[in-house]
């Protein structure tokens, strides 16, 4: 029916997300590792649409799904970003080298 | 009576328990339960004696224990041996009893030793009543532990607790020999039993080399009991425990066990000439090695143990040349006149508090009836004829002769001249001379001392007219009927052998009677011979220190190898494998730079290891 | 009552008493004991009235329960579309003997507490009996999975009773217990997962059952690991040389009421395992083993043996004679024949008995006297004659002497492997002397001799103290007299064995 | 695989949200990489189109390329960057990460590549909106409202988390 197969689409949420991933570990700079991983829940939703019409069963259940990760992301933004402003108001620096109280 | 003869172990056993549980409460009546239970068991062992004496051999069995398909049984059995042993058993344990009741008298631990005394006769009485291998080691062990426990009666002493140890370990080396070849026995021919072992010996479906190599083994275990060279030397130490225990234990019945369990499987041992010639070459060897040694001895029990190990040789090599009659007769015999010279040794000391023939002298007036007694014993193992070690030790001079070992035969003989010439030195010079030290209140033993000494006195003399060439061979042939492989009740031997056998003795007696009574020839004509002989022989050919030197300087040495293994090897693994994981675990911490970005890295690396792997393989073990 | 619901009140049954005690204040001191000593007590009657019901010719597939516990669905690639683990009690003529043996030395270790333990009665007879759980657990679990459980239940309370009653270095002892075990564990639980996953079923039976079918999906070199795996695994617990030190440690430095039962009910869970699982589910592989199995066994006796010769504390003496007499264990299983295994089970029980005296008379001589070196105690025989009797008739029994226990099983091992290995057997009759010498030098050393010290006062035993020391002593020459006691319940038990054998 | 207007459309979406996404690894300036998020965002939007999402797709680029991207912004311009001193990440940590995420991301292609089922045809671009709405307000009520009520605490955590500490102490 469709000429772009469902791999297709599967690869490229892939890729995005590796590409998410790959920013949130070797990045320094706070704001970016939370841009990557929100670059990774979209990888994610593009997985959920996707099923949603190559899946098994398909139906509107997955673009569903993909609104609530949405919902959630920018809920997760916010917080982050909150608790991202809190820390550099004590530290004064967004590195993430700074931020290793969980060793102490 | 026959069916009933379980009980006859069962009588000393009761009054093993009677006396450990009341013992404390009975103090001095402990003597009388321990007398009465085995008067029981000699009246009931007569009986049998003379019920076998009419009757066939009586056997009865039951089960014991269940291994799948093997069943291992347990019954007791009365045939001539069995039923003659019995006898010994209980008379010699009947009169010792009686006889400690005086020797003992005054120890704290009265009530105990009879307890232990009535532990022994059971063990003992339990063995001679065995029909099978197992039964036997079982029973072996038990005399060997009762052993163990009298001779280590004055335990605050350290010699006596050495010797109990030593006796222990030496025979156990002897019955592990008995063990493996009893096991090995068994595999061969799937049973225990001596009659189905001689059924299977018989009908060759054991190959000989199997035979030999069972025989010997089980002979080491009579070696360790009997004190035979190389396992000898615990015995002359053994002399630590109460006098009354030696005669009972390591005179008369428990060394004899030895000689008793190479003739109760004597089929086994005639199936094979290897084993025969290597007991006899044993017998002999050890016959006049320890007369050898007895000759120089001044402890008075340990002159009497160097000849008991001695005789034993000389049972051991009548059974090796293939007198069994020989065996058992000098066994029975000997059992009565050791036991007899024992008991009067123990009287001796009783009397003068020492074992040292060196302090002794000119007893003969002060024990009037120690001393004939004592002449009596010693006249009968020097083998002067009319007494009852004369006809046996005449037996085994034959066999030996007839079984073709002139050099044994000649070995056997020189010992002869050895014994008589030792028991005639320890005569003259505990019982003739002046006395050597000061010895007070020297007296008489009392009554229930001296009546045992009796009866074994006259035992001493009479027994040996029930197996004669004169008066004929009645023992002998009771205890081989029915049993053709066992050989002739008594063997034709030449007469020369019986008038050179007199002669030897007689000039036994002769020599020291020059030596130690007339003191015409030198008491250092030995010693005139070179100090070097002397000094082996009272060192008793080094044999304790060899053993020191090498078996236990090994053991312990390897023992210390192996402490250090322990130490530094296998602790030393742990300690690495320890250090390994503690340098992981310091790695691992200084890891920990507490940033949540590493720890998900690390994390995400580990989750792409599994990733991978599985993608590869599957995800499944295959 | 329904005899299903038997078994599960014979294990939980210490439970009750653990429930009393955290209700009791901890300063009554009297109440806490006696409510300790009698928790252990229904398991007693119940493990005996369940012996008598076997002796009266009743069948003992009665006590099986098995109910439906876990249930999940398998995962690809398993055979089985449901993985299932049940409660599975039940009792076979071994597994009955060993429920009988930890009853009683329990109830006999509780004694020992009672006379021994200083301090914070409450939180060791709290952990004590929790112990008594997992003992008991470990025995009557018919799934592999429980007797995980159970086994793991039985390590915490003694890293407990040894780490916080023992002697000065109870701290080392508790932790090398631990980890030794925990590893060994470890081992265990992953073979217990592949067995599981392979599979599909813990059920011992059934199990057994699936792997001797030649089609099972296990290939020969797995079972064979597996097996390797397992004899590490109870190695650990035996213990095998070299994976022995950290009993050493705890045999010198736990309390004496737990060593009794350390050494003589928890070592025997190593036993058991290699027996139930190893040889029961696994005996073509043990077939290979076997050579190797001898041979370790004879090192473990003679290793024991040699080393028990030179130690001066008699604890150790005790400790390395343990080591030792392991090794008669291994050596009967090793024969892999009638004689040997019965020879090797009637080993874990007479040892389990001797141990326990014997390691209660050390408590005794530790609370008169301060000291168990054997130097130390020399001549003892004068102050305490009935406690220094006591102690010979132990290593005697402990040596081999025949009409004791130990004898019967050590001739059964020596028969079995003298069948099969007969110069491996040769050798280890060496052991067999080393333990005579061992025993006696050490035992003689303490008994015997002069009295290098004062023993006045009242020294022997006395009261209570009879209760352990007679009832161990009579079974053991029970044992020793009239082994059939034992035998009878076995006879099911190794045809079972035998028939995986093949013959 | 023919040339097809869809395919064509996926191409080029695909390799826009790529190219964003190598430049949000590459670029220096942060507001930089931000844009170059945008991109790729909005890519997004457009598979989704293609994927007969459009409400999803008009909600991404709502939520997306709209408020998060905002947000992101504001918060660089709230918090001092200074691009050149900071310290750059150690070269093996790089190395192991990208090691790490070649092999996962080889693990979930053979997955992807194994993947393989009989398209159905739907019939969700047919009053997409409607059909999310009717799911939405029937099916999935209570999540939904569980949603808003995440919401809420988002929005009151990061007020309390970015409130000025400070001020709250001097006040009080």
């Amino acid at each position: 029916m469709s000429s772009v197969p469902a791999s297709a689409f599967l690869a490229l949420a892939l890729i995005l997300f590796c590409i998410g991933l790959y920013g949130a570990l070797t990045k320094r700079n706070t704001v970016i590792v939370l841009i990557s991983i929100e670059l990774m829940l979209n990888a994610v939703n593009i997985n959920l649409v996707t099923f949603s019409k190559y899946g098994m069963t398909p139906s509107i259940t997955g673009q569903i799904f993909a609104l609530f990760a949405i919902c959630v992301a920018a809920a997760e933004a916010s917080v982050g970003l909150a608790i991202l402003i809190a820390l550099y108001r004590t530290k004064k620096t967004v590195n993430i080298d700074e931020m290793n109280t969980m060793k102490n | 009576m026959m069916e009933n003869a379980w009980l006859i172990p069962l009588f000393p056993l009761l009054s093993f328990l009677i006396l450990l549980l009341f013992g404390k409460r009975l103090k001095k009546a402990s003597a009388y339960v321990g007398i009465i239970f085995t008067l029981a068991s000699l009246i009931f062992s007569i009986l049998v004696l003379f019920e076998r004496f009419s009757e066939p051999t009586y056997m009865t069995k039951f089960e014991w224990l269940t291994i799948g398909d093997l069943h291992l049984t347990a019954g007791f059995e009365v045939n001539q041996l069995n039923a003659l042993m019995l006898f010994i058993v209980s008379l010699v344990s009947f009169l010792v009893h009686t006889y400690s009741k005086g020797y003992m008298n005054g120890d704290e631990r009265f009530p105990v030793f009879y307890a232990y005394l009535g532990l022994f006769t059971f063990a003992m009485l339990g063995l001679v009543l065995s029909p099978n291998l197992l039964q036997t080691y079982i029973f072996w062990e038990l005399v060997g532990v009762g052993s163990f426990l009298l001779i280590g009666f004055y335990f605050n002493k350290e010699e006596a607790k050495a010797a109990a140890k030593k006796a222990f370990i030496m025979t156990r080396i002897g019955d592990v020999g008995l063990f493996i070849g009893m096991i090995l026995l068994f595999w061969e021919t799937k049973s225990f039993e001596y009659s189905e072992i001689f059924k299977a010996v018989d009908s060759g479906a054991v190959s000989g080399t199997m035979i030999t190599l069972t025989a010997i083994l089980i002979f080491i275990g009579a070696v360790g009991k009997s004190g035979q060279f190389p396992l000898h030397t615990w015995l002359p130490d053994a002399m630590e425990g109460p006098t009354p225990v030696s005669a009972l234990i390591h005179a008369a019945t428990m060394v004899a066990a030895g000689v008793y369990l190479v003739a109760a499987l004597f089929p086994l041992f005639l199936a094979s000439k290897t084993a025969l010639l290597t007991i006899a070459v044993i017998g002999a060897f050890t016959a006049i090695f320890a007369a050898s040694i007895g000759l120089v001895q001044t402890d008075i029990k340990r002159v009497l143990a160097y000849s008991t190990v001695s005789q034993l040789g000389y049972m051991m090599l009548a059974l090796g040349s293939g007198g069994y009659v020989a065996g058992v007769f000098h066994l029975m015999t000997h059992a009565f006149f050791k036991a007899l010279l024992f008991l009067a040794a123990g009287s001796v000391i009783h009397a003068v508090h020492t074992q040292n023939i060196e302090e002794m002298g000119g007893l003969w007036k002060k024990l009037k009836l120690t001393g004939p007694l004592f002449l009596i014993g010693t006249l009968a193992i020097s083998g002067v004829p009319l007494l009852s070690g004369f006809f046996s030790k005449d037996e085994i001079l034959i066999a030996a002769w007839e079984g073709g070992h002139p050099i044994l035969f000649l070995l056997a003989l020189i010992a002869a001249f050895m014994t008589a010439f030792y028991m005639f030195r320890l005569f003259f010079m505990v019982f003739t001379g002046e006395a050597r030290s000061e010895m007070k209140h020297v007296h008489e033993s009392p009554n229930n001392m001296t009546f045992p000494m009796i009866l074994l006195g006259v035992l001493a003399i009479v027994a040996g007219y029930v197996n004669t060439p004169w008066f004929g061979s009645f023992f002998g042939d009771w205890l081989v009927d029915g049993n053709p492989a066992l050989g002739h009740g008594h063997i034709e031997g030449p007469i020369w052998i019986m008038i050179a056998a007199t002669v030897v003795s007689l000039l036994g007696i002769y020599v020291a009677y020059l030596m130690y009574f007339k003191r015409s020839l030198s008491r250092n004509w030995l010693s005139g011979t070179g100090d070097t002989l002397h000094t082996i022989l009272l060192n008793k050919y080094y044999v304790d220190e060899f053993y020191q030197l090498t078996v236990i300087a090994f053991t312990k040495g390897f023992s210390y190898f192996l402490r250090f293994i322990d130490v530094f090897v296998v602790e030393g693994l742990v300690k690495g494998v320890v250090g390994i994981v503690q340098g992981l675990g310091k790695t691992g911490s200084k890891m920990q730079t507490g940033q949540v970005q590493t720890y998900g890295a690390v994390a995400f690396i580990g989750l792409a290891l599994l990733a991978v792997i599985f993608a590869l393989t599957g995800g499944y073990l295959r | 009552m329904n005899l299903h619901s038997i078994l599960s009140i014979l294990v939980f049954s210490p439970l009750l008493g653990i429930v009393v005690l955290a209700f009791l204040p901890k300063q009554s001191e009297k109440l806490i004991k006696w409510v300790g000593f009698l928790a252990t007590i229904p398991a007693l009657l119940i493990a005996l009235a369940a012996y008598l019901h076997f002796q009266w010719g009743k069948d003992l597939a009665d006590f099986a329960v098995s109910k439906s516990w876990i249930q999940f669905r398998g995962m690809g690639g398993a055979p089985e579309p449901f993985f299932s683990v049940n409660y599975e009690l039940g009792l076979s003529g071994f597994q009955l003997l060993l429920v009988v043996l930890t009853a009683v030395v329990a109830t006999l270790s509780a004694i020992a507490a009672v006379k021994f333990v200083k301090k914070e009665w409450k939180g060791y007879f709290m952990l004590f009996l929790l112990l008594e759980i997992g003992m008991l657990g470990v025995f009557t679990a018919e799934n592999l999975i429980l007797f995980f459980i159970f086994f793991e239940v039985t390590l915490i309370p003694t890293f407990f009773l040894i780490g916080k009653w023992g002697y000065f270095e109870k701290e080392k002892a508790a932790y090398s217990f631990l980890i030794y075990n925990g590893l060994g564990s470890a081992v265990l639980l992953i073979v217990i997962m592949i067995l599981f996953a392979k599979t599909g079923t813990t059920n011992i039976e059934m199990l057994t059952k699936i792997i001797a079918d030649p089609s099972a999906p296990l290939s020969g070199d797995l079972k064979l690991g597996l097996l390797i795996a397992l004899l590490v695994a109870f190695g650990v617990k035996l213990p095998i040389f070299p994976l022995h030190s950290w009993m050493l440690k705890v045999h010198v430095q736990a309390p004496p009421a737990v060593v009794m039962i350390h050494s003589g009910i928890l070592l025997k869970i190593g036993a058991y395992g290699l027996i139930r699982f190893g040889l029961g589910i696994f005996p073509e592989q043990f077939k290979t083993l076997a050579t190797l199995l001898a041979v370790l066994g004879v090192i473990n006796l003679l290793y024991g043996a040699f080393l028990a010769f030179i130690q001066t504390d008699f604890k150790m003496v005790l400790a390395y004679s343990s080591i030792s007499h392991m090794g008669i264990v291994l050596i009967g299983l090793a024969a892999m024949n009638e004689a040997g295994v019965q020879g090797a089970i009637f080993q874990v029980i007479s040892h389990g008995l001797i141990s326990a005296l014997l390691f209660f008379l050390v408590g005794v001589l530790y609370e008169r006297t301060d000291t168990s070196l054997i130097e130390n105690l020399g001549g003892m025989a004068k102050g305490m004659p009935i406690a220094a009797g006591f102690l010979l008739a132990g290593a005697m029994a402990s040596l081999g002497l025949p009409g004791m226990s130990g004898f019967v099983s050590e001739f059964m091992a020596f028969l079995g492997l003298f069948k099969e290995l007969p110069w491996i057997a040769a050798v280890g009759t060496i052991g067999i002397i080393m333990t005579a010498a061992y025993l006696l030098r050490a035992v003689l050393g303490m008994t015997y001799g002069k009295a290098h010290r004062e023993f006045t006062g009242v020294l022997d035993l006395k009261g209570v103290e009879f209760v352990p020391v007679v009832v161990l002593f009579v079974l053991i020459v029970l044992i020793g007299v009239y082994p059939s006691v034992l035998s009878a319940p076995l006879q099911t038990t190794l045809e079972t064995i035998m028939l995986g054998l093949g013959g | 695989m023919t040339f097809s207007g869809e395919f064509l459309a996926f191409m080029g979406l695909a390799l826009v949200a790529i190219i964003g996404g190598v430049l949000l690894l590459n670029l220096t300036k942060v507001v930089h990489m931000v844009v170059a998020l945008i991109f790729t965002f909005v890519a997004i939007a457009g598979i989704y189109v293609l994927l007969s999402a459009e409400f999803i797709a008009a909600v991404q680029i709502l939520i997306y390329s709209g408020a998060i991207t905002i947000i992101m912004l504001f918060g660089i311009m709230l918090t001092k960057h200074d691009d050149e001193s900071e310290p750059k990440t150690g070269k093996w940590r790089k190395i192991l990460v990208f090691l790490g995420i070649v092999g996962f991301a080889f693990a979930v292609y053979i997955g992807i590549y194994n993947f393989n089922i009989e398209q159905v045809p739907t019939t969700l671009h047919e009053n997409n909106t409607m059909q999310i709405g009717k799911e939405l307000y029937s099916k999935y009520i209570i999540p939904f409202e569980l949603t808003s009520v995440l919401l809420l605490v988002a929005l009151v955590g990061s007020i309390i988390l970015a409130k000025n500490e400070k001020k709250e102490a001097d006040s009080e």
